[in-house]
């Protein structure tokens, strides 16, 4: 069976977010991922693709890539800017930090919050990859049934 | 998304339909600032999330912001029908802990 | 103002042409499309999709490209795929042609039907690649009013 | 997409909730099929289209399909609860002019 996956390309457009977090979800949707871990994810991309928009590309609109995949029963979220990177991740990742006045800097926090699993690679000036994954609590209680049944 | 006002003597009601997130967010900020800056007398803000289908970090950004505003004027936020995964991400940010989270627009009048 | 586009890669699966046609409907929302020409999008990409899963790739799952753009307040799609290609472009336009014996052949039918424009670039063994182009009708009623007034 | 059935007599009702299409259509085909085979004496198929959400030619395709077999054998199939979208890709493909289409149960019996 060829595993599934979708490869997303679009503009950091404010508006892209919505849509990103509808394609998510929308995929996550093959897993037997509760309502309320669908919830969780749709937040985790969100804010995932909300910071490309606003601090990878402050000035105009670049290119944002979001991998989807399913890998062994895990969803896997792979969202890549090519923008500003960042400086110092331990930082950005503190909850609260924030490089701009007017937000929460609670984006990162959500993401670890939220998904089972959350990296990030950057490069100042080369860009940014955070990759998220999760596991659908129910998804793997009915896998051990269906093999018992 | 979709907002609607009812302003009641001092007290301005905001209903948000729809998504609050990065792209929606600024217009929700606007309408509010809007009403404020008509209105000096407005010292209670109260956020009806009853018809919020999601909200993220941007989101509760600008509601944060609003609340420093009230606050700032010696006024009020509350926020009334906010549903179990809305909450979530209140207490995860904090604001649940500072707003006035309440019922329905009943108990939120008689805090 | 940066005009919008989603670029989309997904395998040949028989569940990811209702993805691809929610996406589609989704980015065409862009636009002010009626709630009866967001359904001929559905149809139109649906048919399109498939055709890439059925005919395209007939033994195992192969790359499909799907790009949605915006121009002139158009909707553009492009459906490409890398598989078995079409011989008679003209002959697979005509009603009820099917190479498969279970099926209508009323897939490109309905593309044609539903969108302002289709077009079909094919080449045997090496692929296949269709435009479709929407153009709201209410939206150009709608420009033109904003413009006067 | 889920099915539900229901037989009546040599009737069977069938209701599709959801989106046919390629993905879909072999379960529905497959659910029919199966009841065909183990009622023999099932002359009419009446298939409510109330909460039908999506349709297209792999969609159709496997309804005219199901219209042959009835017609083989000796029976018939009937269409109820087609709302406007849904006629129109009936009405194209040339289904709308050989199928009883039909307003609900009690029509599609009275024929
Ligand atoms: N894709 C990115 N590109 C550049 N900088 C980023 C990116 N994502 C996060 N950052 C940096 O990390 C900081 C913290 O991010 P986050 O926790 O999401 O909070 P916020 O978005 O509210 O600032 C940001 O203020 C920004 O400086
Ligand atoms: N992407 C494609 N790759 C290869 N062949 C195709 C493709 N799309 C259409 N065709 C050919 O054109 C014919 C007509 O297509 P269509 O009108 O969609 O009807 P149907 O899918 O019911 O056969 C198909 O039977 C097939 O032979």
């Amino acid at each position: 069976m060829t595993s599934n996956y979708l490869k997303l390309r679009f503009p950091s457009l404010p508006e892209n977010v919505g849509l990103a977090r509808m394609m998510a979800a929308s995929f996550a949707a093959q897993l037997e991922f509760t309502l309320a871990e669908i919830e969780e994810i749709r937040v985790a991309v969100s804010e995932a693709v909300s910071n490309c928009v606003i601090h990878a590309y402050p000035g105009k609109p670049g290119l944002i890539q979001m991998n989807l995949a399913i890998k062994n029963n895990n969803l896997v979220i792979k969202i890549r800017d090519y923008g500003k990177g960042i400086n110092d991740i331990e930082q950005a990742k503190q909850a609260t930090f924030s490089t701009e006045p007017e937000r929460m800097g609670l984006g990162l926090v959500f993401m670890e919050s939220f998904m089972d699993d959350m990296g990030i690679e950057s490069q100042p000036e080369k860009g940014t990859t955070v990759v998220m994954k999760k596991h659908p609590e129910r998804g793997s209680a009915n896998a051990g049934l269906s093999r018992i049944s | 998304m979709r907002i609607e006002t009812e302003r009641i003597g001092g007290t301005l009601f905001i209903q948000i339909n729809g998504e609050l997130d990065l792209h929606t967010s600024p217009m929700f900020k606007e309408t509010v600032e809007e009403k404020l800056a008509q209105y000096d007398f407005i010292k209670h803000l109260v956020i009806d999330f009853t018809n919020v289908e999601f909200i993220d970090s941007s989101g509760l950004g600008v509601i944060l912001g609003r609340f420093k505003h009230m606050t700032q004027r010696g006024g009020r936020l509350s926020a009334i029908n906010v549903s179990a995964p809305l909450r979530k991400v209140f207490e995860l940010s904090g604001l649940l802990r500072i707003m006035g989270i309440y019922d329905d627009r009943r108990q939120a009048m008689g805090n």
